[in-house]
């Protein structure tokens, strides 16, 4: 059992932070008075002993190479005494004290191809996935996706021009591990045919009951083919969420021509104003198309567009739509209301229109 | 073969634009020979716009159930270096605080043994090491252990808990994110590398209603930091930005606190602390002048998650308020109840926001012990659908 | 015996007290020897805290399969008079207007066979005669035809449309309410008196969004007045309020308007109206100097009932605005195509509003030949979960 | 079959209510200029003509005898020409043009106790149903409920001084054939025990698949007494909606010591400021008191008072409620709040609290 296996503890947990902090946190841990945002991507925390913290964020495309995190252990150590974090979206944040040591920072991680920017009333990185780099449930790319997008909308990673900040996230598939159903924008993978299924291995490496048990339709049926047991679905009540090939790798929905991306809007995650909200769907299909996926980039930058010129200061997407209704933000946009729009989930009802308040009714 | 494999043209053009690149990324490790594998059979997934992965695969490190993902390719005949690309989930140190130094060691330790690949961070939170072939798991392990790293959750225990970085920079944070997390993350070792649970439990913590890591949105249990008395209003500040032009008061300030309990009279901001739903909007726009009062603590949610199966949850208030005072026993503690009676009851692959809803909430609190206050609902029931109980009947 | 029966200790305490007292009606009635039973029954039910009355039971009259409701008593022996005690319900004229001439008339024939107790009206509209033995089932019926009254509806078929007294009387009627009722109820005769759905179909017409006669939550076509253009206001009047001190226009009107499109200068008063709901509130209050605007018509709303089965619901959208004008055609044509659906695949007790959650609105729109419109919806789907339909694929 | 059957027609459909239209509303039909409301219980509608209609409310307790409707109709030819109107709330209204007339007709409506009012910013009357006057089905009596409520709250059906207008409903059991689910407060009659089952009339007058189909809790399930086919009662499933019942004689609900009332608040129909909101659960239960059930009067009474003196002008009770928010609502009415007051039926989880925006919470 133990053959070949080096020394080693368990259960240690993660390494204690503290001794990674800089010294400036340490000593005002706790104690910070107020904090400024002089410039796109630096913060400037001010603490009750009037000591200062610079942080520099820049971005990163997640997916780093060792030799990157290489480069941002050199560039801390040359700028903030080797003291850096990360960000809940994967920025990099360097820690300064050093007031005239941000721009030469600024500038050297702009040389390095990882700008600076992402606070205050922008587009920050983009919480995403691992399509098809890693993972066999995605039906698109992640990074790639991600990639085009921002390249589209780099003018508001590093400038603070919108009315307020504006989440975009991106998942590959219905499981969602990107915060996707809470963003002012998502992009989500979603495939459109039903399971294919492999009768053979469903015989190998999945069990019936729970294969039949994970459709949420009802729509696996236990089947024999060929003298054994498996499995069978019913098309029309596919909506192809995948998850009973979450549990059965024999039930394959990946499909190069089904699959493809949807857009979402109008979700948030801070209590800001308004409570917290779901995203909601603007588009339900969009082709997939690499390497640059040019349709998903313009739908989204479309959306930006619409937003940055229609909303008011410190209106997050989704308050604004609300305040200007849904049938304004088709208009606006452009986007085609279907069926697919209107909910035929569990609580669809709870989101049919029961009232008479209405906005003006075009002719 | 090797040559045509590393032609990757499709992937070349998303080294182009201002955004930094994954494939330089990739290409920067690619004499690893799991990562040239690995840009080569992108590059055929960006050609047949599929992906090349098969589901899951039971791998890890002796002792845990959890912590590593094992994948592998369906054309490892052809690219035979990444035919076995696990991943393993490191638990970052809460806030993703890290020094150079330690960082270093950590790439060497990924150099000798990996793809030289990483996710800085994984959507949990995790410090993600991408591409392990199955015999470095363990040693990998050791070397990270020895070096006072961990690793994370994955599979159907605790998931590695997150928070944003709260009192360490964060003048609004209520409480010690940093330091809840990481006690919590501590206490329940055994919970996080040993999946024994329905299905996966993660715990966020922020340090206010801004929620910076999302918490509400994304975690079992999410913490989030609030107070329970006034604001506190700087009236001189508010007025230097209403002198300087910077805020128009009801444009930007009181048309837009949602329970609109705020008055500007021209000179002096008063607030109706009873009806303020501490929503932190009047405080992120006055930043130098508002601030959360000072009886602070945190207030607890439960059962948020992504949409498989019933639909994607927000979280919902379980504890309306709690001080944060370390070790966090009144937290510890309530996990430990949930545990126990999801643990018993709910179903496999169920999350405890959807096990709440199957058994009601009502029912949910009486399991575990905790009081109904009206504060865990945004109003009562509409339907007259009362199960009343006979004890009840009988009095 | 009679005398014990007359004997209501109980019932005669709710004969004191300023509110009309049904106990006295009642009284009013006893020498009606039904009416008399029915008095001891019900003051044994206040003793006992129990009804008396058994379930259903399938009396009518010829040719109809609606409009009485059948009761018997489970005391037949004690209270024979009311041993049998239907009900009839007569179809109320539109608005509920009647002369004293044609109420005595209708009394002449209670009086006659019935009770001589009525309800002024029903719950959903109709005049209703309580308490009709059922030999005297035809007679009755046969003097109210002749008297110009038709009975109303009952059991799984179109129940007697109700309406607020809309243009008689109200400026606000955005159309004519009582005609679109008169006529909608004479097209549909045979739907009212023939039980052929799968449950019981309601219409209620409400001149204007305050919706006096409740549609919106009672019934299963719900068409309430609105309009599409600017609300008139008459700024003089707007003034005068103000100046009389009748009304504080921020406090009542302005900040009271749910999409906050209004605005008053101090001297005008300005609506955004591409963002007025057409709530009514600025109309109701200042209601000598706005009013709807010249663009009327109405809405039609699907699907309102009360909680059984699968808890209440309210009438949602089905068309944002329609002209109205005689003889509604449209109105009719759309009646039918929803009950040619719902009538084929509908279950059996599964009220139209509970069908749609049951198909789904996007299905059912297609089914009786809608277009989706956003109007329809609060809001966009928020979950993944969507039947893309192979044609659409095959695009 | 057509033994004894007098002459008659069918499908002719209601009277035309033109014939029953005084003459000024026949003239001024749809051209009315604006309305005012002099007192309580008068309303005065002016049209462009300049034409003056005034209509008297008086309340009615619905239940009325023959000989109340002929002193109407005597009443009606004294002073409006013999023209008058019932309202969708079951009160009556007197339809005149002779200004002169009003005071004396009130007068004489006071004197025959039909008290005039319910206009305005006041409770008008009560939209109940049958209770044990007629139903089967009733937890409770219906008139005798509203009376009693009615007498204490009379002074509010007289004056207009309340905040906004109040609309109270009264239904004797779930299927709330009164307006019950969209009322500012409303009185629902309810059972607590699950269905005691008489087998011998199941046997002859129920179909057991659509009882056991009824039950929206599966409860009902199919078994065999005595060698028959029947139905049994799985007792923790059941909460007491009698749809059983209502497809089933043979399953009775009621039950002298465990039906009672409970009390609802905080729903609205109009679009008014606010869209149309459902009633909510305030309390779980009173016990049956006839014949005047104190405890249900005071509890109605109670929250009116309470609403009365916090809610603002135009404030109808949901949007005071939602205004100060639910705990506050508990707290000022002194109302506990129960597990049962927390949803667990099909859209449970929508009503659960998924936000930070928490109002003060006490020590
Ligand atoms: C660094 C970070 C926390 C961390 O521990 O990593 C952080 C830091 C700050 N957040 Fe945040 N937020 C961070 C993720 C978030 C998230 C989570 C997310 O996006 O996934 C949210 C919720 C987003 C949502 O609602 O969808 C978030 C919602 C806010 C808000 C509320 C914004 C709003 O109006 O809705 C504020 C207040 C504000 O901006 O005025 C805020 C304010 C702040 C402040 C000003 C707090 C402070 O005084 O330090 C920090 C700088 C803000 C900035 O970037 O402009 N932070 N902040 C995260 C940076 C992410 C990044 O790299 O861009
Ligand atoms: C690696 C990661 C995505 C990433 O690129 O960052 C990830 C990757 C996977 N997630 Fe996830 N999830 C990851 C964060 C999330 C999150 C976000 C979060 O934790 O804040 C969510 C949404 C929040 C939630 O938990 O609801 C998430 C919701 C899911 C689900 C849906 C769970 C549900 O209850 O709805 C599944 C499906 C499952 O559990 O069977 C899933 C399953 C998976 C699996 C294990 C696929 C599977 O079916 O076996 C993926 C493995 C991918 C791979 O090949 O490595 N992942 N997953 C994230 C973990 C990294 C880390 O440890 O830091
Ligand atoms: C007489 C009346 C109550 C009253 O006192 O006014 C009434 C009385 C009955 N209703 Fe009702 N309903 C009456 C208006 C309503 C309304 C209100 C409305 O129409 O605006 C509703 C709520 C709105 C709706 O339709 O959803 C209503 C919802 C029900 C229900 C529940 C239906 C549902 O889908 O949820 C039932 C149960 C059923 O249909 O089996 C029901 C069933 C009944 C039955 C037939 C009892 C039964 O199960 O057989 C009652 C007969 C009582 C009797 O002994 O006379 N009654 N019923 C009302 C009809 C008088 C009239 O024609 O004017
Ligand atoms: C006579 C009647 C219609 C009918 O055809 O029978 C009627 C008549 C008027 N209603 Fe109404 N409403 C009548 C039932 C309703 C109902 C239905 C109900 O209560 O079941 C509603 C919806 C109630 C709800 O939301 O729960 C209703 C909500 C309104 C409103 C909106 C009030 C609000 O602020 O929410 C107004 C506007 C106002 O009061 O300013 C209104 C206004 C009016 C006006 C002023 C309209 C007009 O210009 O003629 C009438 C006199 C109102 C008054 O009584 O103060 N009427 N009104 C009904 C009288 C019932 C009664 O006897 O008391
Ligand atoms: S979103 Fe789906 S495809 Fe993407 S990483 Fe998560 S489980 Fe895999
Ligand atoms: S993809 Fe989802 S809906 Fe389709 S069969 Fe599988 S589990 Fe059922
Ligand atoms: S959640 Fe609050 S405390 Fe934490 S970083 Fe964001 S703003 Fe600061
Ligand atoms: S925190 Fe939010 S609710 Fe409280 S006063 Fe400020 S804006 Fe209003
Ligand atoms: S619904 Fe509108 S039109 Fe009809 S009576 Fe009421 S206020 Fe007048
Ligand atoms: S009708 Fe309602 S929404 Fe329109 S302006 Fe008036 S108050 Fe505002
Ligand atoms: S509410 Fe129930 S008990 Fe009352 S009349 Fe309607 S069906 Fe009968
Ligand atoms: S009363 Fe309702 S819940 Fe109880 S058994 Fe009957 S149908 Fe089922």
């Amino acid at each position: 059992m133990s053959q070949n296996i080096p020394q080693r503890k368990t259960d240690i947990g993660p390494p204690d932070y503290k001794q990674f902090l800089p010294p400036v946190i340490k000593k005002n841990y706790g104690q910070w008075a107020y904090h400024e945002n002089p410039k796109p991507g630096v913060l400037m925390h001010v603490a009750k002993s009037g000591d200062r913290l610079y942080s520099v964020r820049a971005a990163t495309p997640r997916l780093v190479s060792i030799e990157t995190i290489r480069l941002f252990a050199d560039i801390a150590d040359e700028f903030t005494g080797g003291y850096l974090r990360w960000t809940s979206r994967n920025n990099v944040e360097f820690l300064l004290t050093d007031e005239t040591k941000i721009d030469p920072l600024i500038e050297r991680l702009h040389k390095e191809g990882y700008p600076v920017g992402g606070t205050g009333p922008a587009i920050t990185n983009i919480v995403h996935t691992q399509g098809w780099i890693h993972c066999h449930s995605a039906a698109s790319d992640a990074s790639g996706v991600v990639k085009s997008v921002m390249d589209e909308l780099y003018e508001y990673f590093v400038a603070m021009k919108l009315p307020a900040k504006l989440r975009i996230a991106y998942a590959c598939c219905l499981n969602m591990c990107g915060a996707v159903h809470c963003s002012d924008i998502a992009i989500l993978g979603i495939h459109r045919r039903a399971p294919q299924i492999d009768h053979t291995q469903v015989r190998s490496v999945c069990e019936v009951p729970s294969t039949v048990a994970a459709c949420p339709t009802g729509a696996v049926r236990p089947t024999t083919v060929n003298g054994h047991e498996s499995v069978e679905v019913i098309e029309e009540q596919c909506m192809f969420c995948a998850n009973c090939y979450t549990v059965c790798p024999a039930m394959k929905l990946n499909d190069p021509e089904q699959d493809g991306l949807s857009i979402w809007v109008g979700g948030k995650v801070s209590n800001a104003r308004s409570e917290p909200k779901f995203s909601k769907l603007a588009i339900p299909y969009i082709p997939n198309n690499p390497p640059r996926w040019p349709e998903a980039v313009n739908a989204v930058k479309n959306i930006v567009e619409v937003y940055a010129a229609g909303a008011r200061k410190y209106e997050r997407m989704g308050e604004w739509i609300e305040r200007i209704g849904w049938p304004k933000f088709f208009e606006l946009t452009g986007i085609e209301f279907t069926k697919y729009h209107i909910d035929d989930f569990t609580h669809a009802g709870e989101s049919y229109k029961r009232s008479a308040h209405l906005r003006q009714v075009k002719e | 073969m090797t040559d045509k494999k590393r032609d990757t043209p499709l992937l070349d053009e998303l080294e182009t634009g201002p955004w930094p690149s994954f494939v330089k990324e990739l290409k920067k490790s690619a004499d690893n020979p799991m990562t040239g594998d690995l840009l080569g059979l992108l590059e055929r997934s960006y050609e047949e716009k599929i992906g090349h992965w098969k589901h899951g695969g039971l791998v890890g490190v002796m002792g845990y159930g959890g912590g590593v993902i094992g994948r592998y390719n369906d054309l490892p005949e052809e690219f035979p270096h990444c035919a076995q690309f696990h991943t393993l989930r490191v638990n970052q140190p809460a806030g993703w605080f890290y020094t150079s130094d330690v960082l270093r060691k950590l790439c060497d330790i990924w150099e000798k043994h990996g793809s030289g690949v990483t996710n800085m961070h994984g959507s949990t939170g995790d410090l993600v090491l991408l591409g392990c072939p199955t015999e470095a798991l363990e040693p990998v392990f050791a070397e990270l252990t020895e070096l006072g790293f961990d690793l994370g959750g994955s599979g159907s225990d605790v998931r590695t808990p997150s928070c944003c970085c709260g009192e360490s920079r964060c003048e609004w944070a209520c409480y010690d994110t940093m330091a809840a997390t990481h006690e919590i993350t501590n206490e329940f070792q055994d919970e996080l590398h040993r999946p024994a649970f329905p299905y996966k439990f993660k715990f966020k913590m922020s340090g206010c209603p801004n929620d910076c890591v999302a918490s509400i949105a994304r975690s079992d249990m999410s913490i989030i930091g609030t107070w329970r008395d006034d604001i506190k209003i700087d009236q001189e500040k508010v007025r230097q930005y209403v002198a300087s032009g910077e805020v128009d008061m009801r444009r930007d300030v009181t048309s837009r606190c949602p329970t609109r309990c705020m008055r500007w009279d021209g000179t002096t901001l008063s607030i109706d602390n009873s009806n303020c739903v501490k929503c932190m909007h009047c405080i992120n726009v006055l930043h130098l002048a508002l601030s959360p009062g000072d009886d602070r603590g945190a207030m607890i949610l439960i059962g948020a998650k992504a949409p498989i199966i019933g639909g994607a949850l927000l979280a919902s208030v379980l504890v309306p308020f709690l001080k944060m005072e370390p070790p966090y026993d009144d937290i510890k503690e309530l996990a430990e109840a949930i545990w126990d009676v999801w643990g018993e009851h709910g179903n496999n692959r169920e999350r405890v926001g959807e096990f709440i809803q199957r058994v009601g909430l009502g029912n949910f609190l009486e399991q575990i012990g905790l009081d109904p206050v009206p504060e865990m609902v945004i109003q009562p029931r509409t339907n007259p659908y009362i199960f009343f109980e006979s004890d009840e009947e009988e009095e």
